[in-house]
């Protein structure tokens, strides 16, 4: 069995009475390009959020490269509330509960839904910002100059960046005069710069037509390829995720209905209800 | 909606390009002696005084005698030169952090002695600022020893919170006969907070005791400390604060029935009281420089003067009552002429020398300043206790100590 | 481009230089009692507090409001350390307490100190308070400057702080020394390159590493946080920082004013630098810096002749009479909060390209974003 | 426990009194929070005009003409600071909006410096409620006891109109989601004015009763109890009116206590009052701290 970089177990995520990701369970392996459908409101874009940190799921676990990142168990109100199931397994557990900004640390990075680029700054700057969680300098040094070494290293490092992304003619234009598509690149061009090993890509084709679509895949790939990720996304677009992913994995009302390679969850009539709706 | 918006920029424009052109209206004034429209050569007085905030009312009755004076004598001799007096007033907001840049106004405005102010605290707060530029200053009101001590170039003219406190002392415990008082001042303020100090120190010498109770700035709130007093079993009411403080002290007194006689200081002689308590059951007692009627012909003069401008008589607190700080501003300018007709020039540094040896008998009596911190050497204090009928103060027999 | 950019460099700091040498002939020529003097003092000195709130407000985007606890904490600390020993043995300024501080300092070290201090405290309060957001932040850091200015006041601590009595007799502006010489060193270049210093590392810092990871806060927290930008350190760093150089100013203020006591630091004077970041424009050094002058100046200077009777050569002391400018100055400010809402820079800086390309009238579409600094 | 009520009953009626008054601000502060998401730092200020009206009106009219044209022209003053102010900015950041708040702020104070020559006036006395009565032994004004009672009747005739008015509804709405309410095709600019009407009346009705118990109104008279009723109304779950009014009550009453501390607890001497201001915000820290939403605020839900 490959070795697993990501791993979800019974991870459930409860808002008040509303369970948005149900006893969610799944692993991401190392090299692979997986993708986590579901029909809008299934709770995709809540799993990504408990994973990177944004939300502290209710109950369950997950392991990032085979520590654990976050676990949790019901606590105080929810003790009651709680409407999931495996309640009592994961009391033992010592709770882990990190920031987002811990989970980057760690090598997750991650685009979103509607993209969320800094307005006011260019496009280079963008990228270099998200360089600076892993400068070796601290306040002092920075803004005396004193590790101005460092700053020029990060400079050099966005640039070459931007130029295989082909953005580098646009790094000194703010980033959100940028079209839409490039947008979404440099979103992932940012991501990038945090130097992750799992790559989390929410929505990466929304708004693009099939040809930018395709090309976006491709480009998936390659980024994969050349810095070694392991890519987990979420996509409506059926065209790239069966071209692209390696396995995917279907959710419904938050609970995972079905999981494989293209070719069997595309014949799953249970995905076909999910999306077309019961016929009984 | 965008041509009144287009107007509104116009005025903006208007009054900022006017605001750009004002400097060199005020760099033509900054000379120290230039011609006056007389053709004599001009001496500059600073007004040093507050005209808004906690000590408003009482800045612009000194002020108003210093006007009186300057009206009375709006020239002055020095050397065989006769010099017009012109005055700087500026307003120091009763605030000691407007202090500073209100001095450094009349600083660059080039006068030569400055006036006031009342209130001690901004007094302080001013001081460095005129030492620095040297520039002599005359306190009229400001009784705390602070003003003067330790400097060379503040002068006062009227008596010190130690005197003050200790006649206040003696009149609660020998007159009225109390052994509690409680003791109230405002926070940070170097006038209340002494002379309830010298109070306390001269109070419990004598065998009282003292409750003291400070309260913050803004507050309007008087009756939990008027609860406080008539639980603390005090018999006399001692808060000799800001007359805006002394208004609502005054009313709430009433309402919560106070029920202890109300002791002030010099800050509490003032009209504004007077309207206060007129009608009400309260009793109020203050010490002060000057008793109306104890120079009829300056009483006359200065009412006719005063009832003869709107503009005065609402600066005096809307009636004719010749307020004791305004005697001392009169005295206060004179003071001044005779330091400059002694130094013989207006040099701020020759008048700082002669002040030092000026003596004078104006209508508060004769001020002639100790050699160690420039303050008079005053042993009179005139006692008032206000008349609720009338609202008028009657004069109880002044106290003389040493 | 980077070529272009250090040549911009180098103007801005030959205009800083100067501006510099003018304020010291400017001081050696003129009247040292002349209104423009205090100006630039005050000026200078609000200059530094406009700057650090603006590091906050526009570029962490943290709306608090607790600059004016801040510059309470750095002017006491300041006056207590430097005011010598022998001073606060008499009775002079200790009055009713007995000094608790028996050590004096020099004016740097009270500078540093004073700045330290208002840090520790940022740090403190900054743990509780920074978690909240915007509105709610604001009100709570008001709230602590509040609480800040009580406890100064409080007669418990009197021994140490002189309760809510004037502070002064500490060493003022017109103790400084040229370094080595009993010479005094001419005020007002004091404290323009105290000031001038202060803005420098501000600027330094802004265009950091760490000055970016604050504006990426400002932008979008959630993106920040998602690209590894830990929020409550950097905040706390930017919050912490902001209220060290308050502090500092905070000492500069006492310096000047001879004398300084905790009432004078009230929310007024907060919504007042706050006016004045405004004016300038949130999130540009420059426009705080030219704001703070202007504002300074207009109300300590232009027009001051609204209150005193006479103004533009017009004599009608019944319309100019006390409080009139505060209330003409009122209006200014509404109508530039109304009608310029982004201020006199907005978020750019000033830059000689930026002047020039506005002078030719030639709009390229990378005026927006000029290159300079400015002190 | 009865004794000590008896002994320190003045204080607490003290306390009921100010609370009272203290709640018809909130309210002004919670409503307009409530729907335009914006700290109105001028509402107290709007309170100090009302004052100033009345002075100024009260010394050439008698008082049943002055009292309810005080009240027509506070609100007039409210509605056109609304709209000149903050409509204009309706769609800038939040931030602007509370800096021209703080503008308007600035502007009614210095204009009422410049008008009243910045001393206080005093507070015309209104016949019935400046007397002195007697409850239990502690001595008070009138408007002491009225001041709870017209404070109840005003919050629960509020309540009504909020409840079942159409405007009222539409205010609901509008505070929950302004862009939906919007779309909904409910007149956003009407229901800011009535919110501020509403506002700006309760704040001239504080105003008569507050200022007959503290009879002077200086241009600074509403800056402390402007921010401490914003306090309450944070205290109480901003937005919500009946916590708005129980902030208020508890601020009002624990202020009193504190100013009275030395003589109520024995000890501390004179320190007590220094914190008296402080303890509000010493209160309001900790509360959003505690429980950022107020004591009956409702959790905001954050779109991540």
């Amino acid at each position: 069995m490959a070795e697993n970089v990501l791993r979800l177990e019974n991870v459930t995520m409860q808002f008040g009475g509303v369970v948005a990701v149900n006893n969610l369970s799944l692993e991401v392996n190392k090299g692979e390009i997986v993708a986590l459908i579901g029909p809008n409101g299934a709770g995709k874009t809540t799993a990504f959020n408990c994973v990177t940190g944004i939300y502290d799921p209710t109950n369950g676990m997950i392991s990032f490269d085979g520590k654990t990142i976050v676990a949790n168990h019901p606590r105080g109100k929810m003790k009651k509330l709680y409407a999931g199931e495996n309640a009592k397994r994961y009391t033992g557990v010592r709770t882990v509960d990190p920031t987002p900004d811990q989970v980057t640390k760690l090598g997750i990075a991650r685009t979103f839904q509607n993209i969320r680029l800094w307005k006011s700054m260019t496009v280079f700057d963008n990228v270099l910002t998200a360089k600076h969680m892993r400068a070796r300098q601290n306040v002092f040094s920075a803004t005396l100059r004193l590790t101005y070494q460092e700053e020029k290293r990060m400079r050099e490092e966005t640039a070459a960046l931007l130029e295989e992304q082909n953005l580098l003619q646009y790094a000194s234009d703010l980033a959100v005069s940028l079209p839409y598509g490039l947008q979404r690149r440099l979103e992932i061009a940012r991501a990038l710069a945090t130097e992750p090993k799992l790559l989390l890509l929410d929505e990466p084709a929304a708004g693009m037509n099939p040809q930018e679509t395709q090309e976006l895949g491709e480009f998936i790939v390659q980024i994969k390829n050349k810095y070694q990720l392991t890519v987990f996304m979420i996509e409506h677009h059926m065209d790239l995720v069966m071209q692209f992913s390696d396995r995917i994995y279907v959710i419904d009302f938050g609970r995972l209905i079905s999981h494989g390679t293209p070719a069997v969850v595309q014949a799953d009539p249970k995905v076909i209800n999910a999306y077309l709706g019961v016929s009984e | 909606m965008k041509k009144l918006a287009a107007i509104l920029l116009v005025l903006v424009l208007v009054v900022s390009t006017a605001a750009c052109s004002a400097p060199a209206a005020t760099t033509t004034d900054t000379a120290a002696a230039d011609q006056s429209a007389s053709g004599n050569p001009v001496v500059k007085v600073g007004v040093y005084e507050p005209a808004s905030g906690d000590n408003g009312a009482g800045g612009k009755q000194e002020t108003l005698g210093i006007e009186y004076a300057n009206d009375v004598s709006p020239t002055v001799e020095i050397n065989g030169t006769t010099y017009d007096v012109q005055l700087v007033k500026v307003d120091n907001e009763s605030s000691n952090d407007k202090a500073a840049s209100a001095a450094s106004t009349l600083v660059s405005a080039g006068v030569s002695v400055v006036l006031g102010s009342y209130g001690s605290g901004v007094s302080i707060a001013a001081s460095p600022t005129f030492e620095a530029a040297g520039i002599p200053c005359i306190g009229i009101t400001c009784t705390n020893p602070q003003v003067t001590e330790g400097n060379t170039h503040y002068f006062r003219i009227c008596f010190l919170d130690p005197f003050q406190g200790t006649v206040l002392a003696n009149y609660a415990f020998s007159t009225l006969g109390v052994k509690t008082a409680y003791c109230l001042s405002k926070l940070g303020d170097d006038y209340s907070g002494g002379l309830v100090n010298y109070f306390v120190k001269a109070f419990e010498a004598l065998g009282g005791t003292c409750v003291q109770d400070t309260f913050p700035d803004g507050n309007s709130d008087f009756t939990s400390y008027i609860n406080n007093a008539k639980n603390s079993g005090a018999e006399v009411f001692f808060s000799p604060v800001s007359t805006e403080a002394a208004q609502l002290i005054i009313d709430q007194a009433e309402s919560q029935s106070l029920g202890m006689p109300i002791l002030a200081g010099d800050t509490w002689d003032s009209n504004v009281i007077l309207q206060a308590a007129k009608g009400k059951n309260v009793d109020v007692t203050v010490t002060t420089f000057y008793p109306e009627g104890a120079n009829a012909e300056f009483d006359s003069s200065f009412k006719e003067w005063v009832n003869a401008d709107a503009t005065r008589l609402a600066n005096n607190g809307g009636d004719d009552t010749v307020a004791a700080v305004t005697a001392m501003g009169y005295d206060a300018y004179f003071f001044a002429l005779e330091a400059m007709k002694k130094a013989g020039s207006i040099e701020p540094a020759a008048i700082m020398e002669a002040l030092w040896s000026t003596t004078y008998t104006g209508v508060s009596g004769p001020i002639a300043l100790d050699q160690v911190n420039g303050d008079a050497i005053r042993n009179t204090a005139y006692v008032k206790h206000c008349n609720n009928e009338t609202g008028a103060w009657d004069a109880l027999p002044p106290v003389t100590i040493g | 481009m980077k070529k272009k950019n250090k040549a911009e460099l180098w103007i801005a700091f030959a205009a800083i230089a100067l501006i510099y040498v003018a304020v010291a002939i400017l001081e050696q020529t003129m009247d040292n009692n002349h209104i423009i003097f205090t100006v630039l003092k005050k000026g200078a000195i609000y200059s530094l507090v406009a700057v650090s709130m603006n590091l906050l407000n526009g570029f962490t985007g943290l709306f608090s409001l607790g600059q004016a606890g801040f510059m309470l904490i750095g002017a006491y600390t300041y006056s207590i350390f430097t005011m010598p020993t022998a001073v606060k043995l008499t009775e002079s300024v200790y009055k009713y307490y007995e000094a608790a501080v028996k050590f004096d300092t020099g004016i740097f070290v009270g500078l540093i100190c004073a700045g330290l201090a208002a840090a520790l405290f940022a740090a403190l309060i900054g743990l509780p308070v920074l978690r909240l957001k915007s509105d709610y932040l604001a009100i709570a850091s008001l709230g602590f400057a509040e609480i800040i200015r009580a406890i100064f006041q409080w007669d418990v601590l009197g021994p140490v702080t002189n309760g809510a009595n004037v502070m002064r007799n500490y060493l003022d502006l017109t103790d400084v020394k040229i370094p080595f010489t009993d010479i005094p060193f001419p005020p007002t270049l004091y404290v323009f390159l105290a000031a001038g210093v202060c803005i420098a590392l501000i600027v330094l810092l802004i265009n950091s590493s760490y000055g970016r990871a604050f504006k990426a806060i400002r932008d979008d927290e959630v993106a920040a946080e998602a690209m590894g930008i830990n929020l409550f350190k950097h905040k706390e760093m930017s919050f912490v920082i902001s209220s060290f150089f308050a502090g500092v100013s905070g000492a500069l203020l006492a310096m000047y004013q001879y004398t300084v006591q905790a009432a004078q630091f009230k929310a007024a004077m907060t919504y007042e630098l706050l006016l004045i970041v405004v004016i300038g424009g949130i999130g540009s050094i420059s426009g705080s810096c030219i704001a703070s002058f202007l504002y300074i100046a207009a109300s300590e200077w232009w027009l001051r002749g609204l209150d005193m009777g006479k103004f533009l050569g017009i004599d009608a002391p019944n319309l100019f009479r006390s409080g009139f400018r505060r209330f003409v100055f009122s209006i200014i400010i509404m109508m530039i909060v109304l009608f310029f809402s982004r201020g006199l820079m907005g978020d750019r800086e000033i830059s000689f390209a930026g002047l020039i390309r506005r002078f030719n009238r030639r709009q390229t579409a990378g005026a927006t974003k000029g290159g300079g600094i400015d002190g | 426990m009865l004794d000590f009520l008896h002994a320190n009953l003045s204080y607490i009626l003290s306390g009921i009194s100010v609370g009272g008054q203290y709640a018809l601000i909130a309210i002004g502060y919670t409503m307009v929070y409530g729907i335009l998401r914006l700290i109105n730092f001028a509402h107290g200020d709007v309170f100090m005009c009302a004052g100033l009206m009345m002075v100024y009106l009260s010394t050439t009219l008698p008082m049943s003409v002055s009292i309810p044209l005080v009240l027509v022209l506070t609100v007039l003053l409210g509605f056109l600071i609304e709209r000149a102010a903050y409509k204009p900015l309706r769609t800038a950041p939040r931030m602007s909006v509370m800096i021209s708040a703080i503008g308007v702020s600035y502007l009614l104070q210095n204009a009422a410096l410049y008008f009243t020559g910045g001393l206080a006036k005093v507070y015309p006395t209104i016949p019935w409620l400046s007397r002195t009565v007697t409850i239990w032994g502690s001595t008070t004004k009138m408007v002491t006891l009225v001041t709870p009672i017209l404070t109840i009747v005003l919050v629960v005739l509020l309540s009504l109109l909020i409840k079942y008015t159409k405007v009222g509804m539409a205010m609901r709405a509008v505070s929950k989601d302004f862009e939906t309410s919007r779309l909904m095709g409910i007149r956003i600019n009407t229901v800011i004015s009535v919110t501020f009407v509403i506002g700006s009346f309760l704040a001239a009705v504080g105003s008569m009763l507050y200022f007959t118990n503290y009879a002077s109104v200086t241009p600074i008279s509403g800056g402390m109890p402007g921010l401490k009723c914003f306090v309450a109304a944070v205290f109480g779950g901003i937005g919500s009116i009946p916590g708005a009014v129980i902030g208020a009550f508890i601020i009002g009453i624990a202020e009193n206590i504190i100013k009275g501390g030395s003589s109520i607890f024995g000890f501390g001497g004179s320190g007590w009052t220094t914190f008296s201001d402080a303890f509000t915000f010493a209160l309001l820290i900790i509360i959003l701290v505690v429980k950022p939403t107020g004591l009956f605020g409702e959790k905001a839900t954050d779109k991540a």
